[in-house]
C-alpha cells in the first residue's frame, strides 16, 4: 500500500502545483514540501520486500520493492529535491512541474514494478514526461531534441514490448521472471529486446544519439536530475534484464556479456574522445556522462561479483558528481547565460563556491582519490584483471585517461584564466544551486573515503545473484588482487596536503598580480588583450588522430537516410511513372518472359 | 640565511631576452667551449623564474620599454649586467635619436661589462664579480630601484608613456 | 642596343619630354619624373616587365625645398633596376600612394610617412609603423636636430661637450646637421 | 612518531630526487663535451627560489597548484615500495591507487597554471593532459602483463612474486619492459617528448607564470616524480631488492632516459601521441598475447 500512496501523492502534488501555477511562492511550497514529504515517506516506510497489487478490473498491477528498487530509488528522489530547489530560481510555469511530478512518478513505479506490462505503461510514461521536460528546454532547438528523444525512447519502448509478448508468449507469464530454461534463439531475442530501452536510457553507444542534443537543450536544472536520475532506470535495467530475467546468461551466453561489457568500454571511450573536442560545457558534460555510464555497462559485462557491485557504485558515484557538475554549470548559466565555453573564463574570482562544487566533481569524475569516484573504478579495474579481459582493461584505462582531458578542459574554460569584461558583476550562483552544491559534495568526499557505507547496501543487491567474493567493512575492501584502505589514502593525502602547504606557508611571501601582469614576452597588455583560450583545446588532437575523429553515429545514420531516401526515389520512380513508362515495363516483362521461357514461347 | 646567500649567489637563472648584437656573445659563453652552466647559470625563459636580466647591447626605447617591464616582473632579489658600451654611454649610437644612452637612469645596474663586443672571458668574468658581490653583500642595485621608485619611474616618463607600461603592484 | 638603351629608349617614346633618363651604370637606369607622371610610370614599367617593386626612400633636400622620393623597380628578366625619383615640395608634402600599383609600397609608404612625414594620398593606414609615441618633426628629416633632442631627451649633455672639446672640428656624422 | 618518519623519508627522497636532476645536468654536459653544474647544483636552485621575496601569484589556486602538484608525488611516493626495503605502506599500496595519485600532481600544476590564463601554459597543459592519452595507456599496458602473470595488483606482491636476477618481470617480459622503457621516456617528461615545458617554443609551458617558491614546489616535485617514475618501473620489472641496489636500478633507468634525452630532438604534439600509438602500442599488445600464451 504504502508504494501506491507514495505514488499517489507525487502524482497529486504534481496536479496541485499545476493548479496553482500562476502562484509562484505557494506553488513553489507545496512543490517542494511534496519532494521532500516523498522522500522520507520513501526512507521510512518503504521496505524491501513490500509487495502491493492494485486491481484494475481486467489487469493486476504489481509492484515489490526490492533492494535494487530501495536504492535507485533513494538516489532519484534525493537528486529530485535537487532538482526542484534549483529549478525554482528559474521561470517555470505549472504544467512543467506538473510534467517534472509525473516523470517521478513513472520512474519510481518502474523501480516498483513487478510484471512486463505495467513495466512497460510506467516506463513509457516516464519517457513521455520527461519528453515533455525536453520539449519546455531553453533554447529554439529544443523540440528537434526532444523529438530526437521521444523517437529513440519509443523505439526502445515498442522493443521491450516486442520482448514482453514473445516472453508471455513462451512462458505464459507477464511477471518478471527467470526465462533461462527457454530454448536457444528466443531466450536471446527476449534479452536484446528487454535490454533495448535501458541501453537506449543510459545512453549505450549505438543507442547514445539523442544523450548529447537531449542534455544540452532541457532547461539546465532538470538536466541534473535527467542525466544524474533517468539514466539510473536505465542501469537498474541491466539489472533487472541481467539478473532477474535470465539468472544464467553467464553460464549460457558468456559471449553476449562479453560483448556488452566491449560496447560499454567503447562508449566509454568515444565519448570521452567526443566530450574532450566539445566546446559547449552542457554537450561536454553530456558526452562525459554518456561516458561514466559505459563504465556501468563494463561492470554488469563482466558479471561477477564486485564487478556488479563496483558497476552500481559507480551509478550512485555518477550520480553524485554528474549532477553536481551539472549543477554548478546550471548555476553559472544563470549568473552568465552562456555555457559556451569560450566565452567564459576566470569565474574563480567570482563564484568561488560553485568552483570548488566542479573542482571535486572533475576529481571524482576522473576517479582520484579521495572521492567516489575512485573505489568503484579501482573496483572495476581489480575485477577487469581478475577476469583477465587484458585489451578490456586497457580499453577502460583509455576511456579514463580521456576523463582527465575533459574535465580539464571544463574547469578551465569556466573558471580559469582570465576573467572577461561582461562577467566582472557576475555573483555567486543563488542559493538553489548553492543548496544542492554543498548537498551532493558531502557523499561525494564521504564515501570517497568511506565507501563502506553504500557498498553494504550493493552487496546486499548482488549477493542474492552472484557468489560473494569481495571482502569489505567500513574502511577497508580486499579482492583476491589487491586491498585498499581509503580512509589511509585519504589520510594520507591530507597530510601531505599538510606538509605542502606548511613548505608553502615558511617560504618567501608573494603578491597578487594583476591578471595584465603576465608573461606575454614581455608585451604590455590591456584589460581586453584575449589572454583566455579555452576553445579548440585540443585542436591538435584532430591530427594525432585524423580522420577517425571526424566519423561519427550521426554521420553513419545520415548516410542510411541518403541511401533509404535513394532507394525511396528509385521505387517512386517504379510506380509514378506515365503510359510509356508502364508500357515499357510491360514489354520488358514479356521480353524477360521470352528469354526465360527460352524460346518456347 | 647564510645558506640561502650561498645558493642565491651560486645559482644565478638568466633571463633569454637578448636585446642588441651582444646575444651573439652568449651562445659560445653556454655552450662547450666556455659553458657557463659550470657556475650554476643557465638562461630561463621567463621573468618570473629569473634573477639575471642580462642587457646584451644597445637599447631603443621601444626596446627599454618592455625590459623595464620585464625587470619589474623578476622576483627579488634580481640583478643586471650592462653589457657592452651602448648600455654606458650609448656606444656607437651616442647620437641617434632612439637610443637610451645610460641604461642606470632606468633601470638600477650592478655591473658593467666594457667592450664592444665584450668576449665570453670577460662575460664569465662579470658573472664570478657578480658571484663575489652577491655573497659580500654588494650586488644591492634592486632595492634602489625599490628605494628610489620615484626617480627612475620620472626617468622612465621622460622617453616613454609610464603609465602605460609600467605594472601595478 | 643593350637592355639598358632599349628601356631608356621605351621610356622615352611613352613619356616624351616630361621625363629624363639616364643609364647611370650597367644594369641600373634611372628616370627624373615629375610628380604626377611617377603612377602612369610605375603601371607602364609593371606590365613592360618590372614585377619586383624593391625599395621606397626618401631623400630631404632641405636647401631646394624638396623632398625627393626614388622608386626602385627591378626586373628579373632584363637583370635591371629602374629608378624613378620625382622631387615634391617639402612643406606639406602629399604624394599619391602606389598601393594600386605594387602592394609592396603599402610598408614603405608607411615608414616615409613616420620618418619624413610625407603624405601618401589613399593609402589606408598611415599610423605608427616603426616608431613608439613619437611627437614633434618626424626623425628623418634634415631639419629635425638630433643631437639638440639627444642632449634633451637622453640627458648626454656632459658627454657631447667633452667630444667637440677634445676634437676641433666637430664630427659630422649621418643625421647631423648641413 | 611515524609521522616525522614520513617527513624524514620524504626529504630524503627530495634530496636524492634533487641529486638525480644535478646528475642528469652533469651526464647531459658532458655528452655536450662540457663541464656542467656540481651535483648538488638543483639543491642550490631549489634553496634560492624558496628565499624569493616576491613572488607574483594570480590567485589562490594559481598558488595552490605547485602545493597540489607536490601532494599528489608525495602521497604516491608514501604508497611506493622502495625495492625489497619495508616500505611505507606497502601493504596498502595497489597499482591502481599508485597511477591515480600520480595524476594529482599533472592536475594540481594545470589547475594553477590555468589560473594564470598564460596562453603558453594553456598550450603547456593541452600538451600535457594528451600526451597522457600517450604514454599512461602504453605504461599500464606494459605492466598489465606482470601483474596478470602473477595474480596481483599489489605492487609489493609483485616485487616479492619475482625472484633473484634471471626471474626478473623484465626477463619473463621483455616486450612489455621495451614498451615499458617508450613509455617511461614519457612519463618522465624528457626529450623528444619534453612538449610540455619546451622551453623554446613555449616559455617553459605550465610554469611560465611560475617564479620563486612555487616554481620551488614544482622542481622538487620533479625531483620525487623522478624517484617514484623510475622506481614503479623498476620495482615492477626488476623485482626484489636491497634498497641500495633499488636505487642503483632507478640510476640506471634514469640513465638511460637522460642520455636518450641529451641526443634528441623533440617532437611535435600529435607526431608525438601517434608515435605512441604506433610501435610501443603495438609492443604492448604483443606483450599482452605473450602472456596470454603463456597461460
Amino acid at each position: 500500500m504504502a508504494m501506491f500512496y507514495l505514488l499517489l501523492l507525487l502524482v497529486l502534488v504534481g496536479i496541485v502545483s499545476f493548479v496553482l501555477g500562476p502562484i509562484k511562492v505557494l506553488r513553489n511550497i507545496i512543490a517542494f514540501l511534496g519532494a521532500v514529504t516523498a522522500f522520507f515517506y520513501f526512507l521510512t516506510n518503504i521496505k524491501p520486500g513490500l509487495i502491493y497489487s492494485l486491481n484494475i478490473r481486467v489487469y493486476n498491477v504489481h509492484f515489490e520493492a526490492g533492494f535494487s528498487s530501495m536504492f535507485f530509488g533513494v538516489i532519484i528522489t534525493a537528486l529530485f529535491i535537487i532538482f526542484l530547489i534549483a529549478s525554482f530560481h528559474e521561470e517555470n510555469d505549472g504544467a512543467y512541474y506538473l510534467f517534472a511530478y509525473l516523470t517521478l512518478t513513472g520512474a519510481l513505479a518502474v523501480l516498483f514494478a513487478k510484471d512486463l506490462i505495467s513495466f512497460f505503461f510506467f516506463f513509457e510514461t516516464m519517457s513521455l514526461f520527461s519528453f515533455l521536460m525536453v520539449l519546455k528546454g531553453k533554447s529554439d532547438t529544443s523540440f528537434r531534441s526532444a523529438f530526437k528523444y521521444l523517437v529513440w525512447s519509443v523505439f526502445g519502448g515498442y522493443a521491450f514490448l516486442m520482448g514482453t509478448f514473445l516472453k508471455v508468449y513462451y512462458t505464459h507469464s507477464v511477471m518478471i521472471g527467470d526465462i533461462s530454461y527457454l530454448a536457444g534463439g528466443v531466450k536471446l531475442l527476449i534479452l536484446i529486446l528487454l535490454l533495448a530501452p535501458f541501453a537506449v536510457k543510459a545512453a549505450l553507444m549505438p543507442f547514445h544519439l539523442w544523450a548529447p542534443d537531449a542534455y544540452k537543450d532541457s532547461k539546465d536544472t532538470f538536466t541534473v536530475f535527467f542525466s544524474g536520475g533517468l539514466s539510473k532506470i536505465g542501469v537498474f535495467g541491466y539489472f533487472l534484464v541481467l539478473f532477474k530475467v535470465f539468472t544464467e546468461i553467464a553460464v549460457k551466453y558468456p559471449y553476449f556479456l562479453k560483448a556488452f561489457a566491449w560496447l560499454g568500454a567503447i562508449t566509454a571511450a568515444l565519448s570521452g574522445i567526443y566530450a574532450f573536442m566539445q566546446d559547449d560545457a552542457k554537450k561536454l558534460l553530456a558526452y562525459s556522462s554518456i561516458s561514466q555510464l559505459g563504465y556501468v555497462a563494463v561492470g554488469f559485462g563482466i558479471y561477477t561479483h564486485f564487478s556488479v557491485v563496483a558497476a552500481l557504485f559507480h551509478a550512485l558515484g555518477h550520480a553524485v558528481f554528474e549532477s553536481l557538475l551539472f549543477l554548478v554549470v546550471a548555476g553559472v548559466y544563470y549568473r552568465t547565460k552562456t555555457t559556451d565555453l569560450r566565452k567564459m573564463g576566470g569565474l574563480i574570482k567570482r563564484m568561488p563556491l560553485s568552483f570548488i562544487g566542479l573542482l571535486f566533481g572533475i576529481i571524482a569524475t576522473s576517479g582520484i582519490p579521495p572521492t567516489i569516484g575512485f573505489p568503484s573504478k579501482w573496483l572495476l579495474y581489480e575485477a577487469l584483471i581478475l577476469k583477465g579481459d587484458l585489451l578490456l582493461t586497457s580499453l577502460v584505462f583509455f576511456a579514463s585517461i580521456t576523463a582527465f582531458l575533459y574535465s580539464y578542459k571544463l574547469v578551465h574554460g569556466i573558471f580559469l584564466g582570465k576573467l572577461h569584461e561582461e562577467h566582472k558583476n557576475v555573483k555567486e550562483a543563488p542559493l538553489g544551486y548553492a543548496f544542492g552544491t554543498v548537498v551532493l559534495l558531502v557523499p561525494l568526499l564521504v564515501l570517497g573515503i568511506i565507501p563502506g557505507l553504500v557498498i553494504k547496501p550493493i552487496d546486499y543487491i548482488v549477493r542474492f545473484y552472484l557468489k560473494p567474493e569481495l571482502g569489505y567493512n567500513l574502511a577497508n575492501m580486499n579482492t583476491p588482487l589487491g586491498h585498499v584502505n581509503f580512509p589511509v589514502v585519504g589520510l594520507v593525502m591530507g597530510l601531505t596536503f599538510a606538509l605542502s602547504l606548511f613548505i608553502y606557508l615558511i617560504a618567501g611571501k608573494s603578491y597578487r598580480a594583476e591578471q595584465t601582469d603576465n608573461y606575454t614576452a614581455t608585451e604590455a597588455i590591456d584589460e581586453d588583450f584575449e589572454l583566455h583560450y579555452a576553445g579548440e583545446f585540443y585542436g591538435f588532437m584532430k591530427k594525432a588522430f585524423g580522420r577517425p575523429l571526424t566519423w561519427s553515429f550521426e554521420k553513419i545514420l545520415n548516410a542510411f537516410l541518403k541511401l533509404f531516401s535513394f532507394l525511396g526515389e528509385v521505387a517512386r520512380g517504379f510506380y509514378m511513372g506515365d503510359a510509356r513508362v508502364y508500357l515499357f515495363y510491360v514489354i520488358a516483362f514479356f521480353a524477360l518472359l521470352a528469354y526465360l521461357m527460352g524460346g518456347k514461347l | 640565511m647564510k645558506l640561502f646567500k650561498f645558493a642565491q649567489s651560486r645559482s644565478l637563472w638568466m633571463m633569454h631576452f637578448c636585446t642588441g648584437c651582444g646575444a651573439v656573445e652568449l651562445p659560445p659563453t653556454m655552450t662547450s667551449r666556455f659553458d657557463m652552466e659550470r657556475f650554476g647559470i643557465i638562461p630561463m625563459a621567463t621573468p618570473r623564474q629569473s634573477d639575471l636580466l642580462l642587457i646584451t647591447g644597445y637599447l631603443t626605447v621601444k626596446t627599454l620599454k618592455r625590459v623595464v617591464r620585464a625587470y619589474e616582473q623578476m622576483p627579488t632579489p634580481r640583478y643586471v649586467i650592462g653589457f657592452g658600451s651602448c648600455t654606458i654611454n650609448g656606444g656607437m649610437y651616442w647620437d641617434s635619436y632612439n637610443v637610451i644612452k645610460k641604461l642606470e637612469l632606468y633601470i638600477p645596474v650592478d655591473l658593467y661589462i666594457n667592450g664592444c663586443m665584450p668576449r665570453p672571458e670577460a662575460i664569465i668574468d662579470a658573472f664570478l664579480k657578480l658571484r663575489e658581490m652577491i655573497d659580500k653583500g654588494e650586488a644591492n642595485a634592486w632595492k634602489k630601484y625599490i628605494e628610489n621608485y620615484e626617480w627612475y619611474k620620472k626617468n622612465q616618463a621622460e622617453v616613454f608613456d609610464v603609465e602605460k607600461w609600467s605594472l601595478k603592484k | 642596343m643593350t637592355v639598358e638603351e632599349t628601356i631608356k629608349k621605351d621610356i622615352e617614346t611613352t613619356f616624351g619630354e616630361l621625363v629624363r633618363v639616364e643609364i647611370e651604370r650597367k644594369h641600373r637606369v634611372r628616370a627624373y619624373t615629375p610628380r604626377n607622371m611617377v603612377l602612369p610610370m610605375l603601371a607602364y614599367l609593371k606590365q613592360r616587365g618590372f614585377h619586383q617593386f624593391t625599395l621606397l626612400t626618401c631623400v630631404d633636400w632641405i636647401k631646394d625645398g624638396k623632398f625627393e622620393l626614388v622608386y626602385n623597380l627591378y626586373s628579373l628578366n632584363y637583370n635591371v633596376h629602374v629608378l624613378i625619383s620625382t622631387k615634391i615640395n617639402r612643406d606639406k608634402a602629399t604624394m599619391p600612394t602606389a598601393i594600386n600599383v605594387y602592394e609592396m609600397a603599402f610598408d614603405y609608404e608607411r615608414e616615409i610617412h613616420e620618418m619624413f612625414g610625407v603624405e601618401f594620398e589613399g593609402h589606408p593606414r598611415l599610423d605608427e609603423f616603426l616608431l613608439e609615441d613619437w611627437k614633434g618633426i618626424p626623425p628623418m628629416r634634415k631639419d629635425f636636430d638630433t643631437r639638440k633632442y639627444v642632449e634633451e631627451k637622453y640627458g648626454m649633455k656632459d658627454l657631447t661637450k667633452e667630444l667637440f672639446t677634445r676634437k676641433e672640428q666637430p664630427y659630422r656624422g649621418p643625421g647631423s646637421n648641413g | 612518531m611515524s609521522i616525522l618518519y614520513f617527513f624524514l623519508y620524504l626529504l630524503l627522497v627530495t634530496i636524492i630526487g634533487l641529486l638525480y636532476m644535478g646528475a642528469a645536468r652533469k651526464i647531459t654536459a658532458h655528452i655536450q663535451n662540457r663541464y656542467g653544474p656540481p651535483v648538488y647544483q638543483p639543491i642550490l636552485d631549489v634553496l634560492k627560489l624558496f628565499a624569493k621575496k616576491d613572488t607574483a601569484s594570480h590567485g589562490i589556486m594559481h598558488s595552490l597548484g605547485p602545493v597540489i602538484a607536490y601532494t599528489g608525488i608525495a602521497a604516491t611516493l608514501l604508497f611506493l615500495p622502495l625495492g625489497n626495503h619495508t616500505p611505507l605502506l606497502h601493504f596498502n599500496g595497489d597499482l591502481f591507487v599508485v597511477l591515480y595519485l600520480l595524476v594529482v600532481g599533472p592536475l594540481g600544476m594545470a589547475l594553477g597554471a590555468g589560473e594564470s590564463a598564460n596562453s603558453n601554459a594553456t598550450i603547456g597543459i593541452a600538451r600535457a593532459l594528451s600526451m597522457m592519452l600517450g604514454y599512461e595507456i602504453i605504461f599500464f599496458m606494459a605492466t598489465l602483463p606482470v601483474f596478470y602473470h602473477y595474480g596481483t595488483a599489489s605492487i609489493y606482491r609483485v616485487i616479492q612474486a619475482q625472484g633473484a636476477f634471471p626471474d626478473w618481470a623484465a626477463i619473463l617480459f621483455p616486450i612489455s619492459f621495451i614498451a615499458g622503457l617508450f613509455a617511461l621516456q614519457g612519463l618522465m617528461g624528457e626529450k623528444p617528448f619534453e612538449l610540455v615545458v619546451a622551453p623554446h617554443e613555449i616559455a617553459s609551458g605550465p610554469m611560465v607564470e611560475y617564479g620563486g617558491k612555487y616554481l620551488g614546489l614544482l622542481q622538487i616535485w620533479h625531483a620525487v616524480g623522478i624517484i617514484v617514475e623510475t622506481g614503479l618501473f623498476v620495482d615492477i620489472f626488476f623485482g626484489p631488492q636491497s634498497i641500495l641496489w633499488f636505487f642503483a636500478g632507478t640510476f640506471i633507468v634514469f640513465f638511460a632516459t637522460v642520455i636518450v634525452n641529451a641526443v634528441m630532438p623533440r617532437f611535435r604534439i600529435e607526431q608525438a601521441v601517434r608515435f605512441y600509438w604506433g610501435l610501443p602500442l603495438l609492443l604492448s599488445i604483443l606483450g599482452i598475447l605473450q602472456v596470454y600464451i603463456w597461460r
